[in-house]
């Protein structure tokens, strides 16, 4: 417990030296990253020892809100969170050491870091939190201090719409979430997040809960159709700190709701049912809107929507299993859901680190301008390509290992003998290969775009060319080391298979660790795994072999006999993902402009396609425009006329006076309920 | 007897109302919410049979300053403004005093709904105030003219001290006379800001004071 | 024990035999003589004693890609029975792993393409990724079916399990829907007519063959091998859905297997020849097809 | 004791009237603003020692009000003096004369326990702070202030006739013949049946049942419509946005953070009397009928504002009809209510001094000109943010907390729909604030405003600081006396039972 204190301490004072240094100064940046390091030290060690001898708890001081206090509470589930809080923190501190450089980041770099070290604190309050109170601080906290990070560039439009579109989609949850608190503390008579009676407790309070609750968390994990902010946030902020938003922060969502949902007594099988269908769907939707980007860091946003979905998937089955008293589809919906939260910190991370690696060096973002950085960023590529790998569930890495216990758990469900009801539910599966494949898609697209091929600037002398080599070495280190959690967690999955159990035991009624291997025999798998690795190895090595050996001559590439290929005749990402956006175009709505060469001396032709966020620019917007304009009518009462005032004043009166007849009791009645 | 007269001098206040409501003269109108305060003044000297203290106090007060001292102030502020001496209504002079009769029949209507205390001297009393209190309202509301309004304040004031009439044991001498005193001081300061007005502006038209809206 | 030997064996000689079947097919029903059976072996005899011509835009990528490819397809064909003999690699939840590594090969087959910089394979690579996303939820819904079908979750038993019930049980009309899911499946994923014609030379209208237009050499040798491998792996899924035969003896076993791999190709040869390929938009509503056929498949299992 | 405090802040008012010097009068504030805290504080901390009559008895709640009263006077006396440091060119002795005024006549609001003095106070409030907004001499300002000055005139006279009304309630039959006789006597004793206008007196016979209920539901709902012009709840609030946008921002904190509590403390007290004679669920629903009202519109005009002065007075309508809310749900509610009094004043403090700080910089207060305060007044813009933060209800600042109270007693009160516009309402109000706030403290100052001669000094800055800091603690920890005195206060209005 002492431990995590002092992390969060460390975390939050992190930042401050900064603000009292001069700005040019390197050494509050380093100064930062250290503390920041000492932070997931000493935090990981806590973690440890929570894992070791389990749950603690603790009442910090009285809260201001009358016979309630500020508790916090240590089970496995919560250090589970804590350990990605803790590792993309203090990776995403040494990433900052070259990618925010005081010289270029003169002014923003001082805040970047107070808002960064706020934020890993309020994150761990949140996930240590052991009433509504705290847990509602830290979830504000936590808001103001990403809203601040997401918007250190505020000189730029782009970045100040970011971060207001992310206040107000945090402020709505923030609201969403005090009314379930305050139903909660109404059924519960306290806010302290204890297990409610299913006696104390009304369906329908209890049902109230569960939307609300969905809704809140739901709003903060990106959930569709709640997800308007979270492209623009993504895209706006630093690398780093986007990955922590999508890495760290949307799984706080994802916390909540798990937390809720177990103290809720006897969730109905709906409910499972509906996370499920919530799940497929933010599955296919958001890799399938992520294929119609052109910016990276856009692109991997959608895809945080997609393995939020999958998350949310593994939830919904967990849920079903309870409901349906179904341990095996419990603990398989479970352990998928936890591990998928680490992996999908992980690779997600990993893939923004080097995207930013490649937007330093190279100054833009959009895949259609870049190529062939392969050649000259050889580990970034490395790195993109692992992080590619792990999030399409491929095998041997660690994005496969939880997307196959949540197949397993999905195709349990319709084992024989299962109703057809849960049987159904099993149509989750095919769902999620879809995604699966479509994520493929999409990263060949990113990655070969980005990194294979030619570069596809006019001239080599442009910004655009490719840069200098691969970015300085503090921001290789993060990535290798993320990579190399992938790897790991891939070839060995029973080990992380074990601190999952673990972490499922406070809120699991069947025990766990035996379970899990009695279903599924993860080992096999880790063999498996392993020797899919070795004999990867062994393929590319006979690559290598055949091109010392094999290779006659080297030539350009065959050009089907054009006179002067340029490199940016080179398939683009735009026409790659064209016919699948074509596929999807009742869904994504994408912008064509094309323009076709038409006779015998044709004018320079062009197409591009452009797919935009529909949620926001299709609903939200135009509503709050209605909105807006509905509401400015009012304002013609405020036209400075005073006589018009005391004319307000003197209907006000009478209408008042009004409810003093008989007939002014209906108001009162309407009020009183 | 004291009772009758009462009851006529509140009748003399309802006509006032009318005709405060009626005139087309700034003036006037200042007049009449003069004389208005004057009788004001007597009523307490009637409502009980005999004198005592806090009866004589409060009239001569209320007499010097409703009837004197406000009217006088508004008047001077009249004479410096180089404006038209018509009050300016928004809406015609006659529909005012028909919503003024209106307001007179609904004051009755109301009081006489109304529960009454034991020991009441005159059941003029609470029609008169609120009849009074209407027309307040309706200069207020109606007029263009600053000064139209700060007079129509002042019958608003006029009809709440008629009220005050009903429990003039209870306020004691103090809360008499600070109402007094306030609604002297208040007008006052009206005053001095329609001076400034009349400076900065150059008019006492209230069109010249709407340019601060949403 | 011997069995796996068998089973490696078969998986790795076998493979090529089927191109040259589907391909003599071909030939007879248009009457002509065509080339001899073991062409395919010829060819890659040839291409790896050859040297090869590498584009200057690649990297490793586009060198490793067919190899990697070409380890994942074989490492699937371990996963899946061969006839009544389970596979040599068996464990819950393989089935997850089969399907997954058929889309690591796609990756790096794709990725390679995209590796030489041109426009034509960036085509090739794009339609073959695409048409992928469509068959997969097939191969999905199939799987499914026969889980709910035999209980089990890993591809021996799974596959067994219609062996066990026999060829009429009562299963057996979901069974054969799935099976003919399949078969689309196999022939988008293997670029048959009518989704894609192996033979032509139009590089506009290729998918597969498009893709590989850079490879020489070695490098060309493993991409057709893999691409036999691969059709063989997804014949032998559906023979086993469809043909569920088995004999006392097996040997008898082994050569009724080697036997319907060949029917197979033999039918897979006159679907070719007796039909016309489709239009590039039209690919995607055979394959919907796919999907709906396996669906049903595993919807009249609920019942 | 509460003769003293009244005292204070006067007799300084008399020295600043005869002090010639511009530039030394400011320095009067400070004093009798510490003075006035140290008694307030002396008073709050012992039982009045030395009580005069049962006119001027300081009740539970108003201890809280003038806590929150004394405090931000203190804050905003010292910012004052530096902001007229800056403002030199102006003579201020009126100025600073009604800025002395003013606390005195809110204080005796604070400590009389009879209807007809606190209405005699409230209304010299009124009349002290009309100077204060016409300190600028400009048409606006002007007009402002007669704005100002005639609508409040007539809240405050309805207020009057609604306290007669109270009194006349409380007129019981007895013999004419013995009235004069009481009438000499009545002070002596509390407890007569003639008319009385004494807190304690009207709660007692409220006790008894013996006030007639129609007269005091009449008179609620004048005093209502009165107290709740000087509060600015809706539709009363119409000379909100103009005097606040216009006055110098450290008379808007001292408007927004002290005069409008003690008009609530007026509701407060009213309420009770309605909660003893048992008609608490008509003033509750009334209550709660308007304070909705002012959320809702507060929060209408709140959207795209461009004026961040007039936001400020709207998001101050916002919360009367917060307080409003809190009074008429009772309960813990109450307790919630209360709290917010002390939140709301300082916080609005901090918002209006660095909204006056900005107008200094930026000589604007539209965000057409005001652009980039961070980058141009770093602590100032900060604290803006912090304090937008904190006024829209986000922990761990202490409206968050009062507002949670006193959404807490609308939950288990069982009013669901109360609770869900309370939330949405505050939820516009956010979007509608944020977006000002959000184009006036981020992006790049307009090169013109660059250079002006205004920069974060330490007197208009460390007052804010600290009021932040007050609103924090509170967020954070509430000490034990300031909990009693809450307990106290809310079961003293009824919120209690």
């Amino acid at each position: 417990m002492i431990f995590i204190w002092i992390a969060f301490l460390l975390a939050t004072v992190s930042g401050l030296p900064g603000l009292f240094a001069s700005r040019r100064a390197n050494w509050p940046q380093i100064v930062s990253c250290a503390l920041m390091c000492l932070t997931a030290l000493t935090g990981l060690a806590g973690v440890i020892f929570i894992f070791i001898f389990g749950s603690q708890q603790s009442v910090i001081c009285p809260s201001p809100i009358i016979g309630a206090n500020f508790t916090m509470k240590l089970d496995p589930l919560a250090a589970f969170f804590l350990v990605p809080v803790f590792l993309i923190g203090a990776s995403g501190a040494i990433y900052d050491l070259g990618y925010w450089r005081p010289a270029r980041h003169t002014r923003s770099g001082p805040w970047l870091r107070l808002f960064y070290g706020i934020l890993i604190a309020a994150m761990g309050l949140i996930v240590t939190a052991g009433d509504g109170i705290t847990f509602l601080f830290g979830w504000e906290l936590m808001g103001l201090s990403a809203f601040g990070a997401i918007s250190v560039e505020h000189q730029r439009w782009k970045v100040r719409q970011a971060g207001w579109l992310f206040l107000v989609a945090s402020h709505i949850s923030m609201m969403v979430l005090i009314a379930m608190f305050l139903l909660f503390h109404q059924a519960a008579g306290s806010f302290a997040l204890n297990p409610l009676s299913s006696a104390a407790l009304h369906p329908r309070l209890s049902t109230a809960i569960f939307v609300l609750a969905l809704i809140g968390f739901g709003i903060k994990a990106g959930v569709m159709p709640f997800h308007f902010w979270l492209p623009d946030a993504h895209a706006g902020a630093p690398s780093h700190v986007s990955a922590i938003l999508s890495g760290v922060l949307l799984k706080m969502g994802v916390y909540g709701l798990i937390r809720v949902l177990m103290l809720l007594p006897a969730p109905p099988a709906s409910w499972g049912v509906l996370i499920l269908i919530l799940g497929a769907i933010n599955a296919v939707f958001g890799v399938a809107f992520a294929l119609g980007q052109h910016e990276i860091k856009r692109l991997l946003a959608y895809h945080s929507i997609e393995n939020i979905g999958i998350i949310l998937m593994a939830l919904g089955l967990a849920i079903l299993g309870i409901a349906a008293k179904h341990p095996d589809w419990f603990i398989l919906g479970m352990a998928a859901c936890l591990l998928h939260v680490w992996n999908h910190a992980l690779f997600k991370s990993l893939l923004f680190y080097s995207a930013g690696a490649v937007i330093s060096k190279t100054h833009t973002g959009l895949i259609d301008r870049l190529g062939g950085l392969g050649k000259t960023m050889p580990y970034t590529a490395g790195a993109f390509l692992l992080g590619a790998l792990a999030i399409c569930g491929l095998p041997p890495l660690n994005g496969f290992i939880s997307e196959w216990l949540l197949y397993m758990g999905l195709f349990r469900t319709a084992g024989p003998g299962q109703p057809a009801f849960y049987a159904a539910a099993a149509l989750a599966a095919p769902a999620l290969g879809l995604a699966g494949t479509l994520a493929v898609a999409c990263f060949v697209k990113a990655y070969g775009t980005i990194f294979l091929g030619l570069p596809r600037a006019q001239d080599p002398e442009s910004r655009l060319a490719p840069g200098p080599g691969d970015p300085a070495r503090s921001m290789l280190i993060p990535m290798g080391i993320l990579a190399l959690t992938c790897v790991a967690i891939g070839l060995f999955p029973a080990a992380a298979l074990l601190v999952v159990a673990r972490a499922i035991s406070p809120i699991n009624h069947y025990g766990a660790i035996a379970a899990l291997n009695q279903y599924v025999s993860v080992s096999a798998l880790g063999v498996m795994t392993l020797v899919l690795a070795l004999s990867l190895v062994a393929g590319w090595l006979v690559g290598e072999w055949l091109k010392n050996r094999a290779v006659k001559r080297r030539v350009g590439t065959w050009d089907c006999g054009y006179a002067k290929p340029s490199s940016r005749m080179q398939y683009t990402a735009t026409s790659l993902a064209d016919g699948l956006v074509g596929l999807l175009g009742w869904l994504l709505r994408p912008h064509k402009s094309s323009q076709r060469p038409r006779g015998a001396f044709p004018a320079p032709a062009r197409f591009s396609s452009h797919v935009d966020e529909v949620v926001l620019d299709r609903v939200l917007v135009p509503l709050w425009v209605f909105a807006k304009n509905k509401l400015s009518v009012l304002k013609t009462f405020q036209q400075g006329s005073l006589q018009m005032y005391l004319l307000y004043i003197l209907l006000a009166l009478l209408i008042l006076l009004l409810t003093l007849s008989p007939w002014g009791e209906l108001p009162q009645w309407l009020l009183a309920h | 007897m004291s009772t009758s007269i009462l009851s006529a001098l509140l009748v003399l206040v309802l006509l006032l109302n009318l005709f405060a409501l009626g005139t087309s003269r700034i003036r006037s109108l200042i007049q009449i919410a003069a004389l208005q305060g004057v009788l004001l003044g007597v009523m307490p000297l009637l409502l009980h049979g005999r004198l005592y203290l806090i009866g004589v106090l409060i009239a001569v007060g209320t007499i010097l300053i409703k009837g004197m001292l406000i009217p006088k102030i508004l008047i001077n502020a009249l004479r410096d403004a180089r404006i038209k001496r018509e009050v300016e209504p928004l809406i015609g002079l006659l529909p005012s005093m028909l919503l003024g009769a209106a307001g007179v029949a609904a004051s009755m209507i109301i009081a006489a709904l109304a529960p009454k205390a034991v020991g009441e001297s005159s059941t003029l009393i609470i029609p008169v105030s609120f009849a009074t209190l209407t027309t307040g309202f309706l200069l207020l509301t109606t007029r263009r003219k600053t000064l139209t309004l700060a007079t129509g304040y002042l019958l608003l004031e006029n009809g709440i001290f008629i009220f005050g009439l009903l429990l003039l044991q209870a306020m004691p001498f103090l809360v008499e006379t600070g109402v007094l005193l306030d609604l002297f001081v208040g007008i006052f300061v009206i005053g001095i800001i329609l001076q400034h007005i009349n400076l900065t502006l150059d008019s006492l038209d209230t069109r010249r004071l709407s340019s601060l809206k949403d | 024990m011997l069995n796996v030997f068998i089973h490696i064996c078969f998986l790795i000689l076998l493979p090529p035999l089927l191109p040259g079947v589907i391909n003599r097919v071909k030939a007879v029903l248009a009457g002509r003589k065509g080339p001899p059976l073991l062409q395919l072996y010829f060819d890659l005899a040839r291409l790896l004693r050859k040297q090869m011509v590498l584009s200057s835009a690649t990297t490793w990528v586009f060198r490793s890609g067919p190899m990697l490819g070409l380890v994942a397809v074989l490492l699937a064909g371990l996963l899946i029975p061969f006839g009544p003999f389970a596979a040599p690699i068996s464990f819950t939840g393989d089935l997850i792993l089969f399907v997954a590594l058929l889309g690591l090969a796609r990756f790096f087959t794709a990725a390679a393409a995209l590796d030489a910089g041109s426009s034509f394979e960036g085509m090739g690579a794009a339609r073959e990724l695409t048409f992928a996303c469509l068959a997969e939820p097939a191969v999905f819904l199939a799987l499914l079916a026969l889980a709910r079908f035999s209980g089990v979750l890993s591809l021996t038993n799974m596959l067994l399990a219609p062996l066990a019930a026999g060829p009429l049980a009562h299963a057996a009309a979901p069974l054969v829907l799935v099976a003919a899911g399949l078969l689309i499946v196999l022939l988008a994923e293997n670029c048959r007519m009518p989704v894609d014609d192996p033979n032509t030379h139009l590089e506009l209208t290729m998918i597969h063959e498009v893709m590989v237009l850079d490879h020489s050499g070695p490098l060309l040798g493993v991409i057709l091998y893999g691409a036999a491998v691969k059709l063989f792996v997804f014949s032998v899924l559906i023979g086993q859905v469809v043909l569920p035969v088995h004999t006392p003896w097996p040997a008898l076993d082994w050569l009724i297997f080697a036997g319907r791999m060949i029917a197979l190709a033999v039918v897979v040869g006159v679907v070719e020849s007796v039909m016309a390929r489709l239009q590039m938009r039209h690919v995607p509503i055979l394959l919907t097809a796919a999907c709906l056929l396996c669906g049903f498949g595993f919807i009249l299992m609920l019942r | 004791m509460v003769l003293v405090l009244i005292f204070i802040p006067l007799f300084f008012a008399g020295v600043a009237a005869v002090t010639g010097s511009n530039r030394f009068r400011p320095w009067l504030l400070p004093p009798a603003a510490l003075g006035h805290f140290a008694a307030s504080m002396l008073l709050l901390a012992r039982p009045d020692p030395w009580p005069i009559t049962n006119w001027l008895l300081i009740d539970p709640p108003g201890r809280l009000v003038l806590l929150a009263f004394t405090t931000l006077f203190l804050i905003c006396a010292f910012y004052c003096t530096g902001y007229l440091r800056l403002r030199s060119d102006r003579p201020n002795r009126v100025f600073c004369v009604c800025m002395l005024i003013f606390p005195a006549a809110a204080t005796l609001v604070i400590c009389s326990a009879n209807f007809g003095l606190m209405w005699l106070a409230v209304d010299a409030s009124t009349l002290s702070t009309a100077p204060l907004i016409f300190f600028n001499r400009t048409a606006q300002s002007l007009e402002a202030t007669w704005k100002y000055l005639i609508i409040c005139s007539v809240g405050i006279a309805l207020a009057l006739l609604g306290t007669f009304f109270l009194a006349y309630s409380s007129l019981q039959p007895v013999e004419p013949s013995t009235q004069p006789v009481l009438a000499t006597t009545m002070s002596a004793n509390p407890h007569s049946a003639i008319p009385s206008m004494l807190m304690n007196d009207l709660v007692n016979q409220a006790r008894n049942r013996t006030l007639s209920i129609p007269w005091l539901k009449a008179a609620f709902v004048l005093l209502l419509i009165g107290y709740g012009t000087k509060m600015g709840l809706v539709p009363m609030h119409t000379w909100k946005p103009d005097v606040y946008g216009e006055a110098p921002g450290v008379v808007g904190a001292l408007l927004a953070g002290g005069l409008t509590s003690c008009a609530f403390l007026m509701l407060l007290r009213v309420a009770r009397i309605c909660a003893a004679a048992g008609i608490t669920r008509f003033a509750d629903s009334l209550l709660v009928l308007m304070g909705l009202l002012s959320m809702a519109v507060a929060g209408a005009f709140l959207v795209d504002q461009k004026d961040f002065k007039r936001m400020l007075a709207y998001s101050s309508v916002e919360h009367m009809g917060i307080l409003a809310i809190g009074l008429g749900v009772g309960g813990v509610a109450v307790y919630g209510a209360l709290l917010h009094v002390i939140n709301n004043a300082l916080t609005k403090g901090v918002l209006f001094l660095c909204a006056g700080n900005i107008h200094r910089a930026y000589g604007g207060k539209t965000t057409a000109t005001v652009r980039g305060v961070l980058r141009r007044l770093p602590v100032s813009g900060a604290f803006f943010l912090l304090g937008f933060f904190a006024i829209t209800g986000a922990p761990p600042f202490g409206p968050f907390i009062s507002q949670l109270t006193i959404l807490t007693g609308v939950i288990n009160g069982g009013r669901y729909l109360v609770a869900a516009l309370f939330l949405l309402f505050l939820l516009l109000v956010f979007f509608g604030m944020g977006r000002t706030v959000q184009s006036m403290l981020l992006g790049r100052p307009p090169a013109a405003t660059r250079h002006t001669a205004f920069h974060d000094g330490p007197l208009t800055t460390l007052p804010i600081v600290a009021a932040l800091g007050v609103v924090l603690l509170l967020g954070l920890y509430i000490p034990g006396p300031l909990r009693e005195m809450l307990l106290q206060a809310a079961a003293y209005v009824g919120g209690g039972s």
